[in-house]
Protein backbone atom coordinates (compact mmCIF):
# COMPACT_ATOMS: atom_id res chain seq x y z
CA UNK A 1 0.00 0.00 0.00
CA UNK A 2 0.62 3.69 -0.34
CA UNK A 3 -0.62 6.42 1.11
CA UNK A 4 -0.24 9.85 -0.40
CA UNK A 5 -1.48 12.88 0.80
CA UNK A 6 -2.56 16.01 -0.73
CA UNK A 7 -2.27 19.55 0.64
CA UNK A 8 -2.96 23.02 0.16
CA UNK A 9 -4.23 24.01 -3.75
CA UNK A 10 -3.88 20.94 -4.90
CA UNK A 11 -6.18 19.01 -1.66
CA UNK A 12 -8.82 21.16 -2.97
CA UNK A 13 -8.73 21.24 -7.10
CA UNK A 14 -8.22 17.03 -6.46
CA UNK A 15 -11.05 17.17 -3.85
CA UNK A 16 -9.36 14.84 -1.33
CA UNK A 17 -6.22 15.30 1.60
CA UNK A 18 -5.51 11.65 1.75
CA UNK A 19 -5.88 8.22 -0.15
CA UNK A 20 -4.41 4.71 0.30
CA UNK A 21 -3.84 2.59 -3.01
CA UNK A 22 -2.30 -0.46 -4.05
CA UNK A 23 1.33 -0.22 -5.47
CA UNK A 24 0.69 0.04 -8.78
CA UNK A 25 2.29 -2.16 -11.28
CA UNK A 26 5.84 -0.87 -12.99
CA UNK A 27 5.93 2.23 -10.40
CA UNK A 28 9.25 2.51 -8.76
CA UNK A 29 10.10 5.98 -8.51
CA UNK A 30 7.74 9.60 -7.99
CA UNK A 31 8.19 9.93 -12.31
CA UNK A 32 6.00 7.25 -12.61
CA UNK A 33 3.74 7.64 -9.77
CA UNK A 34 3.04 11.16 -11.02
CA UNK A 35 2.57 9.85 -14.78
CA UNK A 36 -0.05 7.26 -12.36
CA UNK A 37 -2.12 9.39 -11.30
CA UNK A 38 -2.55 11.69 -14.10
CA UNK A 39 -3.33 8.87 -15.99
CA UNK A 40 -6.93 9.33 -14.09
CA UNK A 41 -7.67 12.54 -16.44
CA UNK A 42 -9.49 15.66 -15.47
CA UNK A 43 -8.11 17.47 -13.18
CA UNK A 44 -5.82 15.13 -12.26
CA UNK A 45 -3.55 15.74 -15.51
CA UNK A 46 -4.48 19.86 -15.12
CA UNK A 47 -3.02 19.69 -11.81
CA UNK A 48 -0.22 17.07 -12.09
CA UNK A 49 1.33 18.77 -15.20
CA UNK A 50 4.61 18.70 -15.97
CA UNK A 51 4.24 22.10 -16.60
CA UNK A 52 2.97 23.01 -12.68
CA UNK A 53 5.16 23.55 -10.32
CA UNK A 54 3.98 20.52 -7.78
CA UNK A 55 6.25 19.39 -5.19
CA UNK A 56 6.75 15.95 -3.88
CA UNK A 57 8.11 14.09 -0.30
CA UNK A 58 8.28 10.93 0.14
CA UNK A 59 8.43 9.66 3.55
CA UNK A 60 8.06 13.32 4.55
CA UNK A 61 11.75 14.46 3.03
CA UNK A 62 11.55 16.47 -0.29
CA UNK A 63 11.60 14.02 -3.30
CA UNK A 64 12.93 14.49 -7.14
CA UNK A 65 11.95 12.61 -9.81
CA UNK A 66 14.04 9.81 -9.48
CA UNK A 67 13.31 8.91 -5.61
CA UNK A 68 12.77 5.44 -5.26
CA UNK A 69 9.27 4.73 -4.20
CA UNK A 70 8.39 1.61 -2.20
CA UNK A 71 5.62 -0.66 -0.63
CA UNK A 72 4.39 1.23 2.88
CA UNK A 73 5.96 4.51 1.60
CA UNK A 74 3.85 8.02 2.33
CA UNK A 75 3.64 10.33 -0.49
CA UNK A 76 3.17 13.92 -0.47
CA UNK A 77 2.04 16.33 -3.24
CA UNK A 78 1.85 20.00 -2.73
CA UNK A 79 2.83 23.40 -4.32
CA UNK A 80 5.74 24.87 -3.61
CA UNK A 81 5.39 26.00 -0.04
CA UNK A 82 4.56 29.79 1.24
CA UNK A 83 5.47 29.76 5.61
CA UNK A 84 7.24 31.91 7.50
CA UNK B 1 18.98 17.49 16.53
CA UNK B 2 20.94 18.13 19.99
CA UNK B 3 18.74 16.56 22.96
CA UNK B 4 16.84 19.37 24.18
CA UNK B 5 16.47 17.98 27.89
CA UNK B 6 20.23 18.33 28.48
CA UNK B 7 21.33 21.71 27.17
CA UNK B 8 25.16 22.91 27.87
CA UNK B 9 26.10 26.58 28.30
CA UNK B 10 27.97 26.23 25.04
CA UNK B 11 26.22 23.92 22.56
CA UNK B 12 22.72 24.76 24.16
CA UNK B 13 19.57 23.66 22.57
CA UNK B 14 17.66 23.19 19.16
CA UNK B 15 14.05 23.66 20.08
CA UNK B 16 11.16 23.71 17.43
CA UNK B 17 7.62 23.90 18.14
CA UNK B 18 4.63 24.14 15.29
CA UNK B 19 1.25 25.17 16.57
CA UNK B 20 -1.81 27.05 16.60
CA UNK B 21 -1.32 29.07 19.88
CA UNK B 22 0.06 32.66 19.67
CA UNK B 23 3.51 32.52 21.63
CA UNK B 24 5.23 35.60 23.82
CA UNK B 25 8.62 36.51 22.45
CA UNK B 26 9.98 38.10 25.76
CA UNK B 27 9.00 34.98 27.51
CA UNK B 28 10.89 32.64 24.99
CA UNK B 29 14.13 35.25 25.05
CA UNK B 30 14.74 35.56 28.52
CA UNK B 31 14.16 31.61 28.56
CA UNK B 32 16.46 31.16 26.54
CA UNK B 33 19.11 33.25 27.79
CA UNK B 34 18.19 32.22 31.40
CA UNK B 35 21.70 32.09 33.16
CA UNK B 36 23.96 31.03 30.14
CA UNK B 37 26.67 33.62 30.85
CA UNK B 38 28.32 32.33 27.48
CA UNK B 39 25.86 33.70 25.57
CA UNK B 40 26.93 37.22 24.04
CA UNK B 41 24.46 37.55 21.13
CA UNK B 42 20.93 36.57 20.37
CA UNK B 43 19.58 37.55 16.78
CA UNK B 44 15.61 37.08 16.55
CA UNK B 45 13.52 37.22 13.86
CA UNK B 46 9.40 37.77 14.02
CA UNK B 47 7.27 37.22 10.85
CA UNK B 48 4.15 39.51 11.34
CA UNK B 49 0.66 38.66 8.94
CA UNK B 50 0.51 42.03 7.09
CA UNK B 51 -3.26 43.59 6.40
CA UNK B 52 -1.79 43.98 2.77
CA UNK B 53 -0.35 41.44 0.38
CA UNK B 54 0.44 41.75 -3.61
CA UNK B 55 -1.32 44.96 -3.90
CA UNK B 56 -4.92 43.46 -2.15
CA UNK B 57 -6.05 43.99 1.50
CA UNK B 58 -5.95 40.53 3.47
CA UNK B 59 -8.95 39.83 6.09
CA UNK B 60 -7.11 36.85 7.42
CA UNK B 61 -4.42 34.33 6.87
CA UNK B 62 -5.14 30.63 7.47
CA UNK B 63 -1.79 28.72 7.84
CA UNK B 64 -2.10 24.95 6.22
CA UNK B 65 0.90 22.31 6.96
CA UNK B 66 1.90 19.11 6.98
CA UNK B 67 2.18 17.63 10.36
CA UNK B 68 5.14 15.35 11.22
CA UNK B 69 7.42 16.86 8.26
CA UNK B 70 7.12 20.22 9.16
CA UNK B 71 9.44 18.83 12.33
CA UNK B 72 11.58 16.99 10.50
CA UNK B 73 12.24 19.98 7.65
CA UNK B 74 12.73 22.51 10.47
CA UNK B 75 14.97 20.36 12.52
CA UNK B 76 16.99 19.01 9.10
CA UNK B 77 17.05 23.12 8.50
CA UNK B 78 18.41 23.70 12.01
CA UNK B 79 20.89 21.14 12.01
CA UNK B 80 22.10 22.63 8.71
CA UNK B 81 22.61 26.22 10.71
CA UNK B 82 24.62 24.29 13.36
CA UNK B 83 27.03 22.80 10.86
CA UNK B 84 27.69 26.19 9.22
CA UNK B 85 28.46 28.37 12.33
CA UNK B 86 29.10 28.56 16.26
CA UNK B 87 25.85 28.73 17.61
CA UNK B 88 24.06 28.10 21.31
CA UNK B 89 20.44 27.77 21.25
CA UNK B 90 18.10 27.57 18.13
CA UNK B 91 14.40 28.27 18.64
CA UNK B 92 12.04 27.87 15.98
CA UNK B 93 7.89 28.17 16.81
CA UNK B 94 5.60 28.68 14.05
CA UNK B 95 1.96 28.98 14.06
CA UNK B 96 -0.35 26.67 12.21
CA UNK B 97 -4.35 27.79 11.68
CA UNK B 98 -6.24 30.65 11.62
CA UNK B 99 -4.28 34.77 11.70
CA UNK B 100 -5.48 38.37 11.51
CA UNK B 101 -3.10 41.23 10.63
CA UNK B 102 -0.57 42.31 13.10
CA UNK B 103 -0.60 38.67 14.59
CA UNK B 104 2.60 36.93 15.17
CA UNK B 105 2.79 33.80 12.54
CA UNK B 106 7.15 32.83 12.97
CA UNK B 107 9.93 33.56 15.63
CA UNK B 108 13.34 32.04 15.52
CA UNK B 109 15.80 33.21 17.76
CA UNK B 110 19.56 31.88 17.65
CA UNK B 111 22.17 33.10 20.66
CA UNK B 112 25.94 32.46 19.70
CA UNK B 113 28.96 34.11 21.60
CA UNK B 114 28.98 36.57 19.06
CA UNK B 115 26.90 38.42 17.09
CA UNK B 116 28.17 37.24 13.38
CA UNK B 117 27.12 34.15 13.63
CA UNK B 118 24.11 34.52 14.91
CA UNK B 119 22.74 36.93 12.77
CA UNK B 120 23.71 34.57 9.62
CA UNK B 121 21.92 31.64 11.56
CA UNK B 122 19.07 33.49 12.27
CA UNK B 123 18.36 34.67 8.63
CA UNK B 124 19.81 31.56 6.84
CA UNK B 125 17.14 29.78 9.29
CA UNK B 126 14.50 32.17 7.68
CA UNK B 127 15.51 31.85 4.13
CA UNK B 128 15.09 28.09 4.37
CA UNK B 129 11.70 28.07 6.57
CA UNK B 130 10.87 30.13 3.62
CA UNK B 131 11.73 27.52 0.78
CA UNK B 132 11.35 24.16 2.55
CA UNK B 133 9.52 23.58 5.31
CA UNK B 134 5.94 22.55 4.31
CA UNK B 135 3.75 25.48 5.34
CA UNK B 136 1.25 27.17 3.11
CA UNK B 137 -0.71 30.54 2.67
CA UNK B 138 -4.25 31.40 2.47
CA UNK B 139 -5.49 34.63 2.18
CA UNK B 140 -8.82 36.17 2.74
CA UNK B 141 -9.12 39.09 0.33
CA UNK B 142 -12.30 41.25 -0.85
CA UNK B 143 -12.18 39.12 -4.09
CA UNK B 144 -12.28 35.67 -2.22
CA UNK B 145 -9.49 33.30 -0.50
CA UNK B 146 -6.84 32.36 -2.24
CA UNK B 147 -3.63 30.56 -2.41
CA UNK B 148 -0.30 33.02 -1.83
CA UNK B 149 1.82 31.64 -4.64
CA UNK B 150 5.28 31.23 -4.20
CA UNK B 151 8.00 34.12 -4.20
CA UNK B 152 10.93 33.78 -6.47
CA UNK B 153 12.49 36.12 -4.01
CA UNK B 154 12.28 33.32 -1.44
CA UNK B 155 14.17 31.22 -3.75
CA UNK B 156 16.98 33.76 -4.46
CA UNK B 157 17.50 34.23 -0.72
CA UNK B 158 17.50 30.87 -0.20
CA UNK B 159 19.95 30.45 -3.38
CA UNK B 160 22.39 33.24 -1.79
CA UNK B 161 23.59 30.10 1.09
CA UNK B 162 25.01 28.43 -1.47
CA UNK C 1 15.81 61.47 11.90
CA UNK C 2 12.28 60.88 12.40
CA UNK C 3 10.03 62.63 14.19
CA UNK C 4 9.42 60.18 17.14
CA UNK C 5 6.06 62.42 18.00
CA UNK C 6 4.32 61.59 14.66
CA UNK C 7 4.86 57.59 13.66
CA UNK C 8 3.20 56.52 10.43
CA UNK C 9 2.53 52.81 9.50
CA UNK C 10 4.88 52.35 6.89
CA UNK C 11 7.00 55.41 7.86
CA UNK C 12 7.42 54.67 11.60
CA UNK C 13 10.17 56.41 14.35
CA UNK C 14 13.33 56.14 15.24
CA UNK C 15 13.74 56.15 18.49
CA UNK C 16 17.10 56.02 20.39
CA UNK C 17 17.64 55.53 24.35
CA UNK C 18 21.13 55.83 26.19
CA UNK C 19 20.85 55.30 30.16
CA UNK C 20 21.72 52.98 32.74
CA UNK C 21 18.31 51.18 33.63
CA UNK C 22 17.51 47.86 32.25
CA UNK C 23 15.24 46.90 29.48
CA UNK C 24 12.29 44.38 28.76
CA UNK C 25 12.69 43.10 24.75
CA UNK C 26 9.26 41.64 24.70
CA UNK C 27 7.55 45.44 25.95
CA UNK C 28 9.80 47.03 23.54
CA UNK C 29 8.77 44.57 20.66
CA UNK C 30 5.06 44.94 21.18
CA UNK C 31 5.27 48.84 21.88
CA UNK C 32 6.85 48.92 17.94
CA UNK C 33 4.67 46.96 16.49
CA UNK C 34 1.54 47.97 18.46
CA UNK C 35 -1.38 47.87 15.95
CA UNK C 36 0.62 48.64 13.00
CA UNK C 37 -0.64 46.09 10.07
CA UNK C 38 1.98 47.68 7.51
CA UNK C 39 5.01 45.45 9.50
CA UNK C 40 5.87 41.85 7.89
CA UNK C 41 9.01 41.61 9.90
CA UNK C 42 10.83 42.32 13.00
CA UNK C 43 14.15 41.43 13.60
CA UNK C 44 16.14 42.43 16.43
CA UNK C 45 19.39 42.08 18.59
CA UNK C 46 20.27 41.83 21.79
CA UNK C 47 23.99 42.50 22.92
CA UNK C 48 24.66 40.50 26.16
CA UNK C 49 27.75 40.42 28.65
CA UNK C 50 29.43 37.76 29.05
CA UNK C 51 31.44 35.84 31.56
CA UNK C 52 34.60 35.37 29.82
CA UNK C 53 36.50 37.70 27.09
CA UNK C 54 39.70 36.97 25.10
CA UNK C 55 39.63 33.72 27.56
CA UNK C 56 39.78 35.54 30.70
CA UNK C 57 36.80 35.01 33.29
CA UNK C 58 35.20 38.52 33.61
CA UNK C 59 33.07 39.55 36.87
CA UNK C 60 32.11 42.51 35.33
CA UNK C 61 32.00 45.18 33.09
CA UNK C 62 31.47 49.03 33.16
CA UNK C 63 30.39 51.05 29.91
CA UNK C 64 31.10 54.45 29.47
CA UNK C 65 30.13 56.57 27.04
CA UNK C 66 30.16 60.59 25.31
CA UNK C 67 26.93 61.98 26.29
CA UNK C 68 25.92 64.36 23.40
CA UNK C 69 27.83 62.64 21.11
CA UNK C 70 26.36 58.83 21.68
CA UNK C 71 23.00 59.91 20.68
CA UNK C 72 24.27 62.10 17.66
CA UNK C 73 26.37 58.78 16.05
CA UNK C 74 23.05 56.72 16.75
CA UNK C 75 21.16 59.30 15.28
CA UNK C 76 23.53 59.30 11.74
CA UNK C 77 23.83 55.50 11.98
CA UNK C 78 19.74 55.42 12.18
CA UNK C 79 19.49 57.85 9.24
CA UNK C 80 22.26 56.33 6.82
CA UNK C 81 19.72 52.75 7.26
CA UNK C 82 16.70 54.21 5.92
CA UNK C 83 18.58 56.02 3.62
CA UNK C 84 19.49 52.29 2.49
CA UNK C 85 16.75 50.16 3.26
CA UNK C 86 12.92 50.36 2.90
CA UNK C 87 12.43 49.76 6.87
CA UNK C 88 9.12 51.07 9.27
CA UNK C 89 10.85 51.64 13.03
CA UNK C 90 14.49 51.49 14.25
CA UNK C 91 14.68 51.36 18.12
CA UNK C 92 18.08 51.52 19.61
CA UNK C 93 19.04 51.10 23.16
CA UNK C 94 22.13 50.76 24.54
CA UNK C 95 23.47 50.84 28.29
CA UNK C 96 25.53 52.76 30.51
CA UNK C 97 26.97 51.83 33.35
CA UNK C 98 28.50 48.63 35.31
CA UNK C 99 27.21 45.25 33.83
CA UNK C 100 27.15 41.58 34.91
CA UNK C 101 27.33 38.76 33.11
CA UNK C 102 24.25 37.94 31.51
CA UNK C 103 23.17 41.64 31.93
CA UNK C 104 21.52 42.93 28.56
CA UNK C 105 24.05 45.72 26.70
CA UNK C 106 22.55 46.58 23.83
CA UNK C 107 19.22 46.59 21.42
CA UNK C 108 18.50 47.20 18.11
CA UNK C 109 15.37 46.55 17.06
CA UNK C 110 14.24 47.00 12.76
CA UNK C 111 10.44 46.72 11.71
CA UNK C 112 9.65 46.11 8.14
CA UNK C 113 7.43 45.23 5.34
CA UNK C 114 9.67 42.26 4.53
CA UNK C 115 12.04 40.38 6.24
CA UNK C 116 15.29 41.01 4.22
CA UNK C 117 15.47 44.67 4.79
CA UNK C 118 15.03 44.18 8.55
CA UNK C 119 17.92 42.08 8.86
CA UNK C 120 20.27 44.07 6.67
CA UNK C 121 19.22 47.47 8.84
CA UNK C 122 19.41 45.27 12.02
CA UNK C 123 22.88 43.91 11.86
CA UNK C 124 23.93 47.37 9.81
CA UNK C 125 23.04 49.30 12.52
CA UNK C 126 24.85 46.68 15.23
CA UNK C 127 28.01 46.55 13.10
CA UNK C 128 28.03 50.65 12.70
CA UNK C 129 26.90 50.62 16.71
CA UNK C 130 30.08 48.57 17.48
CA UNK C 131 32.55 51.12 15.23
CA UNK C 132 30.96 54.54 15.20
CA UNK C 133 28.99 55.06 18.38
CA UNK C 134 31.11 56.42 21.33
CA UNK C 135 31.24 53.52 23.69
CA UNK C 136 33.66 52.14 25.73
CA UNK C 137 34.20 49.17 27.46
CA UNK C 138 36.11 48.39 31.18
CA UNK C 139 36.32 45.08 31.85
CA UNK C 140 37.03 43.60 35.82
CA UNK C 141 39.42 40.12 35.39
CA UNK C 142 40.67 38.46 38.16
CA UNK C 143 43.68 40.09 37.31
CA UNK C 144 42.12 43.80 37.46
CA UNK C 145 40.17 45.88 35.25
CA UNK C 146 41.56 46.67 31.79
CA UNK C 147 40.05 48.84 28.93
CA UNK C 148 38.71 46.50 26.16
CA UNK C 149 40.63 46.58 22.74
CA UNK C 150 38.90 47.63 19.58
CA UNK C 151 38.57 44.82 17.83
CA UNK C 152 39.95 44.41 13.90
CA UNK C 153 36.81 41.90 13.02
CA UNK C 154 34.51 45.05 13.81
CA UNK C 155 36.48 47.29 11.97
CA UNK C 156 35.69 44.31 8.62
CA UNK C 157 32.14 43.86 10.07
CA UNK C 158 31.70 47.40 9.25
CA UNK C 159 33.90 47.89 5.99
CA UNK C 160 31.64 45.50 4.23
CA UNK C 161 28.92 47.63 4.15
CA UNK C 162 30.65 49.84 1.39
CA UNK D 1 38.04 79.18 24.57
CA UNK D 2 38.39 75.50 23.47
CA UNK D 3 36.47 73.14 25.69
CA UNK D 4 38.63 69.51 25.52
CA UNK D 5 36.99 66.12 26.81
CA UNK D 6 39.32 62.89 27.03
CA UNK D 7 37.49 59.51 27.39
CA UNK D 8 38.07 56.36 29.02
CA UNK D 9 42.05 55.11 28.78
CA UNK D 10 42.90 58.16 27.48
CA UNK D 11 40.73 59.89 30.61
CA UNK D 12 42.72 57.63 33.17
CA UNK D 13 46.38 58.44 31.92
CA UNK D 14 46.07 61.91 31.15
CA UNK D 15 44.66 62.32 34.55
CA UNK D 16 41.74 64.54 33.91
CA UNK D 17 38.28 64.19 31.82
CA UNK D 18 37.81 67.75 30.97
CA UNK D 19 39.67 70.68 30.38
CA UNK D 20 39.18 74.52 29.01
CA UNK D 21 42.07 75.97 27.41
CA UNK D 22 42.23 79.22 24.89
CA UNK D 23 42.88 78.34 21.45
CA UNK D 24 46.64 78.34 20.93
CA UNK D 25 48.09 80.56 18.87
CA UNK D 26 48.31 78.88 15.30
CA UNK D 27 46.57 75.75 15.84
CA UNK D 28 43.51 75.72 13.13
CA UNK D 29 43.35 72.07 12.87
CA UNK D 30 42.90 68.83 14.72
CA UNK D 31 46.33 67.75 13.54
CA UNK D 32 48.20 71.15 14.90
CA UNK D 33 45.82 70.91 18.45
CA UNK D 34 47.30 67.30 18.93
CA UNK D 35 50.89 68.72 18.08
CA UNK D 36 50.12 71.08 21.10
CA UNK D 37 49.07 68.88 23.42
CA UNK D 38 51.45 66.31 22.91
CA UNK D 39 53.92 69.38 23.63
CA UNK D 40 53.13 68.81 27.20
CA UNK D 41 55.60 66.11 27.42
CA UNK D 42 54.96 62.65 29.16
CA UNK D 43 52.26 61.27 29.63
CA UNK D 44 51.05 63.66 27.09
CA UNK D 45 53.94 62.70 23.90
CA UNK D 46 53.41 59.02 24.86
CA UNK D 47 49.51 58.91 24.70
CA UNK D 48 49.02 61.15 21.94
CA UNK D 49 52.39 59.82 19.88
CA UNK D 50 51.04 59.15 16.22
CA UNK D 51 51.37 55.52 16.28
CA UNK D 52 48.44 55.33 19.23
CA UNK D 53 44.97 54.92 17.61
CA UNK D 54 43.55 57.78 19.23
CA UNK D 55 40.69 59.14 17.58
CA UNK D 56 38.89 62.52 17.79
CA UNK D 57 35.81 64.43 17.68
CA UNK D 58 35.15 67.93 16.96
CA UNK D 59 31.72 69.53 17.97
CA UNK D 60 30.58 65.37 18.50
CA UNK D 61 31.62 64.18 15.00
CA UNK D 62 33.64 62.23 14.45
CA UNK D 63 37.20 64.14 12.52
CA UNK D 64 40.17 64.02 11.00
CA UNK D 65 43.65 65.22 10.80
CA UNK D 66 42.82 68.25 8.79
CA UNK D 67 39.50 69.01 10.40
CA UNK D 68 39.16 72.62 11.53
CA UNK D 69 39.31 74.24 15.17
CA UNK D 70 37.66 77.07 15.65
CA UNK D 71 37.52 79.28 19.16
CA UNK D 72 34.68 77.52 20.78
CA UNK D 73 34.53 73.95 19.43
CA UNK D 74 34.35 71.14 21.74
CA UNK D 75 37.20 68.78 20.54
CA UNK D 76 37.10 64.87 22.52
CA UNK D 77 40.16 62.79 22.34
CA UNK D 78 39.49 59.00 22.85
CA UNK D 79 40.64 55.07 21.93
CA UNK D 80 39.11 52.78 19.77
CA UNK D 81 35.12 53.02 20.48
CA UNK D 82 34.12 49.37 21.87
CA UNK D 83 30.12 49.53 22.27
CA UNK D 84 27.61 47.09 21.62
Amino acid sequence: MLNILYFARLKETLGRDTERIELPAGVADVAALTDWLRARGGVWSEELAASRPVRVAVNQDMARHDTPIRDGDEIAYFPPVTGG
Amino acid sequence: MNDPTRPSATQGRTDIRVHEADFDVGHEIAQLRAGNAAIGAVATFIGVCRDINDGDHVAELVLEHYPGMTEKALGAIADEARGRWDVIDILIIHRVGRMLPTDQIVFVAVTSAHRGEAFAACEFLMDFLKTRAPFWKKEQTPAGSRWVDAREADDAAAGRWG
